[in-house]
This record gives structure tokens, C-alpha cells and sequence, in this order.
């Protein structure tokens, strides 16, 4: 790491311009003018429409794909299956959330051997128009052997399940298994002696829980425009969070090398990791490849929910043990995470930071990765955490009951803090946990009374947030402008953070700034837009470009002035004299050293090739107010906190926004949203009106309390703010339901139905 | 299939086109008018990503046939900024962040304009029902909220 | 696929009959069109109602409403009377969608759906309204619920159009309303509908009910033992616990994504209580 | 010799083992070491494992310095959403 970034909020309380100001964002007007490209908005000419043909089954061998007839088909020009992609070796390489294997992917993109879930792909059509792709689709025949299939978790894990890959053998079990099951993987994470933990409790609860997978739920349905050359290059445009990681899969993919492949990313309608992964990209260039003609691919909604990535549903059981005077002395957990169709669930995270807002001796965390007939798992914010921490938080809460101990109370006093010893790893260096629970318990919020059945909950959420591979370019324009190259697509208004940390290094007007977010050909490798990283590790760059460019200023300036370079500090956007020993000069402003640049060297820029490192974790407390109609089981969001360390709000609106925008993901995974599949292993409501994100009209509005623990390794302390607001939302909810009405829901989503239903059996 | 001839005016300007009668409104402005500033979030009239205000009436253009924009007048998101100045909608989005991806921006503004010119001085509640058609995934609809109040507040000032 | 837009009725119902393909009548097109984005639908012919005159007229002759059948929930909820006599109707026909939605979803268009949960549907059939259909031989009228026969089927001829739907008079005493549950707030399917309209006379005994349930069976149903469960009382505690049991045993549904037979079942008589609160207090 | 913790799935790969001692002067040098003792770990040593020298994560960080006093844990490495 590069630790030679000063610290500056250590300094003490220097006055900052822009960092922590709501400045404008620099695309803000090209999105609300409607000019913003977002990924289905380029076109080229001579474009041709692909399309994909998806298996109406949920599990079935394909015995033969016969194309002649769609190939025929007048305005088709190029049609693909399987044969068109060369199979992989299996080869775990990191994509975000997990490893993904381009075995896997590669029958992932395109089935191979079998059709695995509702949705898989199967053929694709690239043809001069929609209407002629769509039509060329139904002209394909596949001949299917529909195999038994499995959907839930625990039936998938039973020793009769139908098994979707015969020779995957759990890894991680003593003895191996001798025989391929859909179990892929089992991992402990272990700290103490919970045998020895448990014995001194005085409290102990036991609960099992129960969530269904959910979608990311972004507005803009996947969409790229591939366009291959003869030479044996390629053009990719694409909505994605990571254009480096589109390009390697795709040229690993398509056995290309990695300089003929550029990708561009678009303006990025959502994401929360669900575009993290590839699924149209490298068909988009096979069919361009077999026609040397642009093709431009788009999925529907439908396709979206049945064939791209959502988050694992779940069964987790926790136990946890607690004394009289509220101490956890040990806790325990099993979780059972889907995969879908091929391995690498969320379940190591969920691992990891199911216990991790606490300080125990005694913790034992056992997870199963297990595949599914459903489409393959992705991101979703803080991938695998919100499941698990639910779980423990619903335990906890009831724990708090039986002792007769504040809710609030008992998570101070088990909170993690510094040199707290964590489960997964590490001790903890400084965290904002207690703060944070201090704030719950000063707000308006916590002191409001209730009225008749209405209850109030909170839960608590830790992630990791992560740094990573970031490189950052900025040119000094001859004008004084600068232009900023970033390689972090901007999936929440991050660019006007960004800006407004050049701005405080450079000293100059944030609005002289122009971010661009590069292609890969222009910039050298950035990691994802992921893990909550891009204010954090682009910020870091940002900075260490800024002060590269203000070093090159400085030197030419020194030359001029014929002093050291020492002798020259920057300071207000201006080159000055360090002090009056390095002689009587007149500051030089940015754009005077600009203007005359040619002159003293020539066109000057600064830039950053960093792998960030030191990322402080994320801790918050949702806090909620709900009513319950009891004869319809219909519950009411009425009132909604969230308290989060962003370690320091760069810019405080799209910090706040991060914080709303999670909370009502929290509220939907709650409350409404499911994937639903019929007896036939099919997905039934592939749409937003039966796959149900929450409404306007829904909410009330969710306040913020921004808290500010600085993270020592970033020169602002920036935390990273986007993954933690979708943890403790479930839990505050669950509990604050348990409040209004005394039951405890143990299933996701908590619908009017079950809700009725749990009210119904308490009262009989 | 044969292709239909449409004349229609958008954001004040006659267009002439040739669609297939599949064709929605939304396929016809985004791929034969060049006017991608509606989106495509869902197709079905769930997200509101493509509303558009027809003949006066606020529509998801996804749900009109191009053949049916005979005759009409559409104002579309690309028609809602009078030169380089913004909207007070427009602008007050800007002003409480109340974008954060902007994929359902263009058409919760076209919707928000909609129910300014209808109603100048809707409640929150108002506010919230009259754009339960338009989701937004990243906002949690709060600064949007927020942003149409002040809008409405600074129009009926003016 | 042609399309036309005919501008007379008889020209409409010459197209339909002249057809030998499939024929979709397109009014507001919010369900048509999702069914063609979803290739559910692929007809020959699609004949746009919307330039019929007849078909977009809201009349009142002497206290009796006739509503077009290509009006759509933001024209009926404009209209300055029938919000007055027929709240129940217009409140049903407006929770179909969206504002956008509302723009063009159409009180014939949500009948000729046929769906079991078509939300303006029970509100209709409690209001006693009649269908009037026109076809190559002329005109005929249908009991609003005789209208539907099944999910998506009705007892329209391949030529028939439906022209309008008329309601009787009303006494002064009288009112509807119109609830249904969702899970969300707006934009989903009804998990439960129910329409009641009643007539009270000056001691505040209820005259005249009628209550229909959507969504609880294979279609919108007309209960007329929940009805009588509170004709002839004031709505006392009694009357509305017979009212929930009667509406509750009509109910014949089936699990499905939407809600399960238990809760379809248990919340229709909820429902069933609270709309006819609504509807009797609109009434006094 | 540098005290270095195997946490979960790490400790998995290395034989169960959760504490070594290794004389090392750099995380490469830990690495290199981990690799020669647990042939099991060697799939696994690019990318999936990170490093927390005394509470600070790094994802990738071969020349970073240990010493004597440090506190070392390998752990899964993290992406996110």
C-alpha cells in the first residue's frame, strides 16, 4: 500500500471547500435532459438486433439444436449455440463477490450439456431486425430431456435431490464424498469455544429462518453492442459496474487477447452487483464475429428475472447464548446458501460477517454452498451479510426480551470496537459501531411514541468494503481546466465526490473539473464498481493523481523561479513561495502555470496506478416503525432511521442517498419481494408487477443520521457507504413486527399472507 | 410486414415515420426518432421509465402503438428543458440529488410535470401516489420527493 | 398484422366480421399490448375502438349514466357527476395502474379482459350496470355479471363490440364503494376485490344491497346471501359479521403467486365489512 | 518469527492448522512459505486470500512488511456488490 498519502483529516479540523459539500454533479444535467447514453441508447450503422432463445424448462438434457430452419429465415444473418463457444478449464478467477469459474461461465452464457433453470440460454439470432430475431427464435428446435429438478435449499442438500453437475464433490468435508451431490462447498469460521460459551449462558435461543432469493431489481435491463472487426479486433459497449472485468471474461471467453478487445462503458442504470457478471456480452460478439456486422443485444424484464443473477435465498439456523447482564457468550450458526445453477454463493461473507458486529470469545459459523435449479447468484450489495446478520439480529432481539434488557442496550454492550478479534480473521482497527448505536439512542426517532398496533425495531449491519485496483489520469488543460479519467463507473453520483476531492487537493473550482469515465483501452486496469470501493480507492488515485500533478506544477514553477523545489508549496490553487527565505514571488495560479506549459516542459497532467488498500469497515443500525393491520396481515412502513459511519461523507447527498436507497431494498426484501416458482420449476413473476419493489407511495421518507468515525487509511477517512444499508434493514423489521404484534416471523418476505396466517395461529 | 405511415409532433416538431404495427410508441421514438432520452425499464407499463405526456395525458409510451401517435402531440423528457434553461423540475433534482443512476429520471420528471400542471400544490401523499407508476431503485424516493415539492413550491412563487 | 381505426361502429363490427384471421380489439391497449410484447397474443387484425364517437361518450339522461366503452379511468374520474351518484365505479375503475396507466386503461378494456380480478368488475356488478354490445345483427344487452363466463373469456361474439354500460337510476339515499388488497400500495393485481352498493332509507335501514367479490373464483361473483345479510338492518355488529361470513363463504379461489385460498377466503369478508361501511356512510 | 493466523476457509485449505510461526520479513515470504508446508493452498494463493497486518486488510499485498511484533491473519478475500 501506499501510505505516502498524508492523512489530512489528522491535521486537525483544517477547513475543507469541497470535500463534505453538496456540490453539483458533473453528468447531472445530461441525466435529467434525458441525454445520458445508458446501455441500450448507441447504435451504429448497418446494426444488426440479436436475441436469445431461453429453455422453458427447469432442468432437462438437450439431446439436439437444429438451426437450419431459423438460419433460412430472410434477415437473419448469424445464429449461435453451444458449438460456437469453445469450452473452458475449470479456473477460479475473482469477479466481485466470489470466484467465478470460466467453466461455469462459458455454460452459463450458453448451455452446454443441459439447460439448468427457466431462462437458460440455449441459441441466439442476429438479424436486421427485432421483429425478425424474435420470429427466427421460434424456428429453432431443441430437443429437450426433461430431468426432475430441485429449487428449495434443504432439498437440494438431501441425498435423493436431483443432482445438477454429477461430478461436482463437496470440497471442504472429511472424508471427500466419493459421489457428485449439489453441495459444493462447506467452510467454518470458528473463534473460542462455543461448547465452553455456551455453558456459562444463562439465556440461550435457538431459531431457524428462512429468505427467498431477490433481484437487485435495476431499472435498466441489461444491454451491449459488440462490434468485431475482421482484424481481429473488437468494440464492446456495454452497461456494466466493471468494463476491465466485461473485457476479461469476454476475451477470455472468446480466445481473444486482451488489447483487441475495448470496452466502453455506458451511463449504468443500477446495478448493486447485479452487473458485475457477463451474460449477453460475449454472445453480442460471437454473433458479431460470425457476421462482421454490429449487433446489439437487450434483455426484456423477463429475461432479467429469469436469467441474469439475483442473491441467494437461504435457510440459517442461530443460536446464541447470553448472561443475565446482557453478555453474548456464544454464538452459533448454520447457513445454507443458494448458488443456483453452478457454484459460488454468497455464502462465505455471510460467514463472515454474520457475528461481526459483536465482540465474542466464542463463535462457531458453519456455511454450505448449494446448487439450484435457478440462475446462478450475483451480488447484491454486501453480498450474502443482509441473510445471516437477519438471522442474528432476530435472535438477539428476542434474547433482549427474555433478560428484559434495552434492545439498543444490549448491542452496546457486545459491540465491536478497536482491537475487537473478529470471527473471520482479523482484530478491528478503529469502527464507528458504538457511535452509532449512541446516535440511535439520541435521535428523535428512538424517544417517538407508538400508537395500537404499531411497533418499533432496529437491527445492526457490518461490511468489510473493500479498496482494489484503481488507476486515475488527469490532465491540466491549457485553459486551467482539468479533465479527470476514471475507470470506476459511477453507479451512484460517485464522479461528484471524486470531483470534489480533486477540487480540495487541486484548490481549484470543482466546476474547472471534468470527469470522464475511460474505456479500457484508455486507462490502465480498475477493479469493479463494487464492495462499496469507488469513493473510497478512486477517491485515493483521484488524490495521488492531484498531488502528482501538483508535484509536476510545483517543479516547473521552482525552475522558473530558479529556487529548490522544496521551496515551492502549493496552496489555494496556486503555486507560492514556502516561506519568505525561498525569495519574494507572486503565487502562480493553475491556470497561469497551465498557459505557459509549453514553455516550460510541455502539457502538464498527473496520475495514479494504486491497488488501494486498508478499506475500514462499515457499521449500521436501521431503526423502523411499522403498523400491522391485523385482518389483513398488511404491514405499514411508517417511520424509517438509518445511522451509518461513513467514516466522512464526501459529498453528504449521495451518501444520505446510499443510505435511503438501501433502506428501501431492506424494506422490499422484507416485506414483498420473492422469487416464485411454480411445481414445474419455473419462474412465475418475471415482472415488476408480481415481483414487487416497493413504490412511492409505499414509503414514508427514511432519515439519515450520518455518522463520522474517519477510516486512518484514507487521506479524508472515507468509509465506503454502499453495502451496509441493505443489512440491517430485515432484522428492524422482523422485530419491529415482533413489537407491534408479539410474533416472530422466521420467513422472508414477511407478506400480508403469512402475516395473517401467524396472527390467525397466535390467536387460536 | 408491411410498415404504416405516422405523421405526429413531438416536443413541438412534425416527424413523418414508417413503423410496423408492433411497433409501440416507445420503439418508434427511441429507434426511428433518435429520441432516447424515454427508457425502456420493463415494457409492460410497470416502471414508468418511458412516460411520455400525449395529447395532454400522461402515458408510458411502452403501452402505445406507434400507428396510434397519428394525429397526436407527445412531449417527451428531450422537450422539457427550453434551451439551456432547465426546468424548475429539472433544476431542483439537480439541487437535492434526487438522481442517483438517472435510468427512471426522464420519466419521473415527464410524470412530475404532469401532475405540476394538473395540480400546483399537491400534498406528499399526492406526490407519492401520482408517481407509484415510476420506480426508482436507487433513490428510495425520498430526495425525488423532496425535489418535486420544492419544484411545485418554486413554480407556484413565480 | 393490419391495423385500423375505424370511425363508425358499422365499420368496426365489418372489419371484425369480415375477418377470417384473429381478431383484438385495441381500446386502452394496457393489457394488449403486454400480452403482444409477450407474444401471448398474435392477431391479424387489430381494430382501434378509440375514433368511435359512441364509444367515448359519458351521458346522464334523466339520473340513468351511460359510460363509453373507450373511457379511461382518468376520464371517469374527471367527470363531474358520476363521481357523485357511482363513486364506487369510478374509485374501482381507478385503481387499475398507474397514473399512466389511468391515461389509457379503458372501463370496457378491464370488462372484456375477463379477468377474475379486473378490478372495475365487482364495483359493476354491484351497481346493477348493464353491457350494451353491438354486433352484424345489431344490438343486444348483458347483465354485467353475465358478462365474463371463465378467466379471459366472455360471452362476446368474435364480432360483438361491446358500445357502453349503463347504470339504473338511484335513489337519494344510495351509494357504492369499491375496496380491494394488495400487497403494496397501488400497481398490484387485486388479491381480493369487493364492491357493494346499497340504497338506506330515512331510519337508516338498508333498503337494496348488492355486494360482488373479484378475485375469489373463476370470476367477479354477484353474493346475494351477503347481501341479504344486511338488507333490512342499520349495519349493526350482527349484520356485519353475517355480511364477512357470507362473503367469505361465496369464495371459491385458488393459491397462486398472488395469495393463497386461506387468505383470499379470510380477507374478502374483511373486505366485505369495510367497503360496506364505506358505501353506507356514503349513502346517508 | 512472525505469529500468522488461518482463519475459516484458509485454515481449511492448510490442514485445519489456525496459528503458524514464520519467518518472514514480507507477506510474499508468508506466502511462499504457506505454499511449500500445505500443497492444498496453492490453487487458491492468487486470489482468494487476503492479509490484515495488525486491523488493516489488504487485498494484494505481497511486499507489504511484517515484523516480529506484527499481528498477521489471512482471511477469504472479499469483493461486494
Amino acid at each position: 500500500m501506499d501510505n505516502s498519502l498524508d492523512m489530512q483529516f489528522s491535521a486537525g479540523d483544517k477547513d475543507l471547500n469541497y470535500v463534505g459539500k453538496r456540490t453539483k454533479r458533473p453528468d447531472g444535467v445530461d441525466k435529467v435532459t434525458g441525454r445520458a447514453r445508458f446501455g441500450a441508447d448507441t447504435r451504429l450503422p448497418g446494426m444488426l438486433y440479436g436475441k436469445i432463445l431461453r429453455s422453458p424448462h427447469a432442468h432437462a438434457r438437450i439431446i439436439s439444436i437444429d438451426t437450419s430452419k431459423a438460419e433460412a429465415l430472410g434477415g437473419v444473418k448469424a445464429v449461435v449455440t453451444r458449438d460456437d463457444f469453445e469450452d473452458r478449464e475449470s479456473e477460479f478467477v475473482p469477479a466481485g463477490e466470489m470466484m467465478v469459474n470460466y467453466r461455469d461461465m462459458v455454460r452459463n452464457i450458453m448451455a452446454r450439456e443441459k439447460v439448468l433453470y427457466d431462462g437458460h440460454a440455449v441459441a441466439a439470432v442476429a438479424a436486421t431486425s427485432v421483429s425478425i430475431a424474435k420470429k427466427a427464435l421460434k424456428l429453432i428446435d431443441v430437443e429437450y430431456e426433461i430431468l426432475p429438478h430441485v429449487i428449495d435449499v434443504c432439498d437440494a442438500m438431501t441425498p435423493d435431490a436431483p443432482v445438477l453437475h454429477e461430478d461436482l464433490i463437496t470440497e471442504g468435508v472429511d472424508p471427500v464424498p466419493t459421489k457428485g451431490s449439489n453441495v459444493a462447498k462447506r467452510i467454518e469460521f470458528k473463534l473460542g469455544d462455543v461448547v465452553k460459551g455456551f455453558e456459562q449462558a444463562d439465556e440461550i435461543l435457538e431459531k431457524t429462518f428462512d429468505t427467498k432469493p431477490v433481484h437487485q431489481g435495476y431499472i435498466e435491463p441489461h444491454a451491449c453492442l459488440a462490434s468485431c472487426s475482421e482484424s481481429g479486433s473488437a468494440d464492446l459497449w456495454c452497461s456494466t459496474q466493471g468494463q476491465y472485468l466485461v473485457r476479461a471474461h469476454c476475451a477470455k471467453l472468446m480466445g481473444m487477447e486482451i488489447s483487441k478487445l475495448r470496452v466502453t462503458p455506458s451511463e449504468i442504470g443500477g446495478g448493486f452487483g447485479g452487473k458485475t457478471v457477463v451474460f449477453l456480452e460475449p454472445v453480442a460478439l460471437a454473433l458479431s464475429r460470425k457476421t462482421f456486422r454490429p449487433v446489439k443485444m437487450t434483455m426484456t424484464r423477463d429475461e432479467v428475472f429469469r436469467a441474469t443473477g439475483p442473491t441467494s435465498g437461504a435457510n440459517v439456523r442461530v443460536k446464541i447464548g447470553i448472561t443475565n447482564d446482557g453478555k453474548i457468550t456464544a454464538a452459533e450458526a448454520e447457513l445454507k446458501y443458494q448458488a443456483g445453477a453452478f457454484q459460488g454463493s454468497s455464502v462465505q461473507p455471510g460467514c463472515m460477517c454474520a457475528f461481526a458486529p459483536y465482540d465474542l470469545q466464542n463463535v462457531d459459523v458453519v456455511g454450505w454452498d448449494v446448487l439450484t435449479n435457478r440462475p446462478k447468484v450475483a451480488a447484491y450489495r454486501a453480498p450474502g451479510a443482509p441473510i445471516s446478520e437477519y438471522a442474528v439480529e432476530c435472535v438477539l432481539d428476542e434474547l433482549a426480551d427474555r433478560i428484559g434488557m434495552d434492545a439498543v442496550d444490549l448491542r452496546l454492550k457486545n459491540a465491536a470496537k478497536e482491537g475487537t478479534q473478529t470471527a473471520y480473521g482479523p482484530k478491528l482497527g478503529p469502527v464507528g459501531f458504538v457511535e452509532v448505536l449512541q446516535a440511535v439512542k439520541s435521535s428523535d426517532h428512538f424517544k417517538a411514541p407508538l400508537g395500537a398496533n404499531q411497533g418499533r425495531g432496529i437491527g445492526v449491519g457490518f461490511w468489510f468494503n473493500i479498496g482494489g485496483e484503481t488507476c486515475v489520469s488527469m490532465s491540466v488543460n491549457e485553459d486551467g481546466t482539468l479533465t479527470l479519467v476514471t475507470g470506476s463507473p459511477d453507479i451512484g453520483g460517485s464522479r461528484a465526490s471524486i470531483c470534489n476531492m480533486a477540487a480540495e487537493e487541486l484548490g481549484i473550482d470543482v466546476e474547472k473539473i471534468n470527469p470522464i469515465i475511460a474505456d479500457t483501452s484508455s486507462l490502465g486496469f480498475n477493479f469493479l464498481s463494487a464492495g462499496s470501493r469507488t469513493t473510497f480507492a478512486c477517491g485515493m488515485a483521484t488524490i495521488e493523481a492531484a498531488r502528482n500533478a501538483i508535484d509536476n506544477m510545483r517543479a516547473r514553477v521552482a525552475q522558473l523561479w530558479e529556487v529548490p523545489v522544496e521551496s515551492v508549496i502549493w496552496e489555494n490553487g496556486a503555486a507560492r513561495p514556502a516561506s519568505s527565505n525561498a525569495g519574494e514571488f507572486d503565487p502562480m495560479t493553475l491556470p497561469e502555470i497551465a498557459k505557459i506549459a509549453p514553455k516550460t516542459g510541455g502539457p502538464i497532467s498527473g496520475h495514479a496506478e494504486i491497488n488501494a488498500q486498508g478499506a475500514g469497515p462499515g457499521f449500521g443500525a436501521h431503526m423502523v416503525d411499522i403498523e400491522v393491520d391485523r385482518e389483513t396481515g398488511h404491514v405499514k412502513v411508517l417511520r424509517y432511521t438509518v445511522v451509518q459511519d461513513a467514516g466522512k461523507a464526501i459529498h453528504p447527498s449521495y451518501v444520505e442517498g446510499q443510505y435511503q436507497g438501501g433502506a428501501v431494498q431492506c424494506i422490499g426484501w422484507a416485506l414483498n419481494e420473492e422469487y416464485i416458482y411454480g411445481d414445474d420449476g419455473c419462474l412465475q413473476n418475471s415482472g415488476f408487477l408480481d415481483y414487487r419493489i416497493p413504490l412511492a407511495s409505499d414509503l414514508p421518507m427514511i432519515e439519515t443520521i450520518i455518522v463520522e468515525v474517519p477510516n486512518p487509511n484514507h487521506p479524508y477517512g472515507v468509509r465506503g457507504v454502499g453495502e451496509t444499508p441493505i443489512i440491517p434493514g430485515l432484522a428492524a423489521i422482523s422485530n419491529a413486527i415482533s413489537d407491534a404484534t408479539g410474533l416472530r416471523m422466521t420467513a422472508l418476505p414477511m407478506s400480508p399472507p403469512k402475516v395473517l396466517q401467524a396472527l390467525k395461529q397466535a390467536q387460536a | 410486414m408491411s410498415k404504416y405511415h405516422v405523421t405526429t409532433t413531438v416536443n413541438n416538431d412534425e416527424f413523418e415515420f414508417l413503423c410496423e404495427p408492433t411497433q409501440t410508441m416507445l420503439d418508434v421514438l427511441r429507434d426511428e426518432l433518435n429520441l432516447t432520452g424515454s427508457k425502456e425499464g420493463c415494457a409492460t407499463g410497470d416502471c414508468g421509465a418511458c412516460s411520455v405526456v400525449m395529447d395532454g395525458r400522461l402515458v408510458c409510451s411502452c403501452l402505445v402503438l406507434g400507428v396510434e401517435m397519428e394525429g397526436k402531440s407527445i412531449e417527451t423528457i428531450e422537450g422539457m428543458a427550453d434551451g439551456d434553461d432547465l426546468h424548475p423540475l429539472q433544476q431542483k433534482f439537480l439541487d437535492h440529488a434526487a438522481l442517483q443512476c438517472g435510468i427512471c429520471t426522464p420519466g419521473v420528471l415527464v410524470s412530475a410535470k404532469a401532475l405540476l400542471e394538473k395540480n400546483p400544490d399537491p400534498t406528499e401523499t399526492e406526490v407519492r401516489y401520482w408517481l407509484a407508476g415510476n420506480l426508482c431503485r436507487c433513490t428510495g424516493y425520498d430526495k425525488i420527493i423532496r425535489a418535486v415539492m420544492d419544484a411545485a413550491k418554486e413554480m407556484r412563487a413565480a | 398484422m393490419q391495423y385500423e381505426a375505424p370511425e363508425t361502429l358499422a365499420a368496426a363490427v365489418e372489419l371484425l366480421a369480415g375477418t377470417s384471421g384473429q381478431a383484438r380489439i385495441l381500446a386502452g391497449g394496457t393489457d394488449l399490448l403486454v400480452q403482444l410484447h409477450a407474444d401471448m397474443t398474435d392477431p391479424d387484425l387489430l381494430v382501434d375502438i378509440k375514433k368511435i364517437q359512441e364509444l367515448r361518450e359519458i351521458t346522464n339522461v334523466d339520473g340513468r349514466f351511460t359510460i363509453g366503452a373507450a373511457i379511461t379511468g382518468a376520464e371517469l374520474g374527471e367527470h363531474p357527476d358520476v363521481k357523485k351518484i357511482w363513486p364506487g365505479v369510478v374509485e374501482g375503475l381507478e385503481l387499475i395502474g398507474s397514473t399512466q396507466v389511468q391515461g389509457r386503461a379503458t372501463i370496457g378494456g378491464n370488462l372484456c379482459n375477463a379477468s377474475p380480478a379486473a378490478d372495475v368488475v365487482p364495483a359493476l356488478i354491484a351497481a346493477d350496470a348493464i353491457v350494451h354490445v353491438a354486433g352484424p345483427a345489431g344490438r343486444r344487452q348483458i347483465a354485467v355479471e353475465e358478462f365474463a363466463i371463465g378467466p379471459g373469456k366472455t360471452s362476446l361474439a368474435k364480432d360483438e363490440i361491446v358500445v357502453s354500460l349503463s347504470f339504473p337510476p338511484r335513489g337519494e339515499r344510495a351509494s357504492d364503494a369499491y375496496l380491494r388488497f394488495i400487497p403494496r400500495t397501488e400497481m398490484d393485481i387485486a388479491v381480493v376485490g369487493c364492491g357493494i352498493s346499497l340504497e338506506r332509507d330515512a331510519h337508516g335501514i338498508c333498503t337494496q344491497a348488492r355486494v360482488a367479490l373479484g378475485a375469489v373464483a373463476a370470476r367477479a361473483l354477484l353474493v346475494p346471501a351477503a347481501a341479504a345479510a344486511i338488507i333490512g338492518t342499520s349495519l349493526d355488529a350482527a349484520a356485519l359479521d353475517n355480511l364477512a361470513a357470507a362473503a367469505s363463504t361465496a369464495c371459491s379461489p385458488i393459491d397462486d403467486k398472488r395469495g393463497t385460498i386461506e387468505f383470499r377466503t379470510d380477507v374478502a369478508g374483511v373486505l366485505a365489512r369495510r367497503v360496506a361501511k364505506i358505501a353506507y356512510d356514503r349513502a346517508g | 518469527m512472525v505469529k500468522v493466523f488461518l482463519s475459516g476457509t484458509i485454515s481449511q485449505w492448510a490442514d485445519g492448522v489456525t496459528e503458524i510461526d514464520v519467518a518472514a520479513t514480507s507477506v510474499r515470504q508468508i506466502f511462499m512459505h504457506l505454499r511449500q508446508r500445505f500443497p492444498k493452498i496453492e490453487p487458491h494463493m492468487e486470489d482468494e486470500i487476503a492479509v490484515a497486518i495488525d486491523g488493516t486488510i489488504f487485498q494484494d499485498a505481497w511486499f507489504e512488511k511484517v515484523s516480529e511484533d506484527s499481528e498477521v491473519h489471512l482471511l477469504p478475500r472479499v469483493g461486494g456488490g
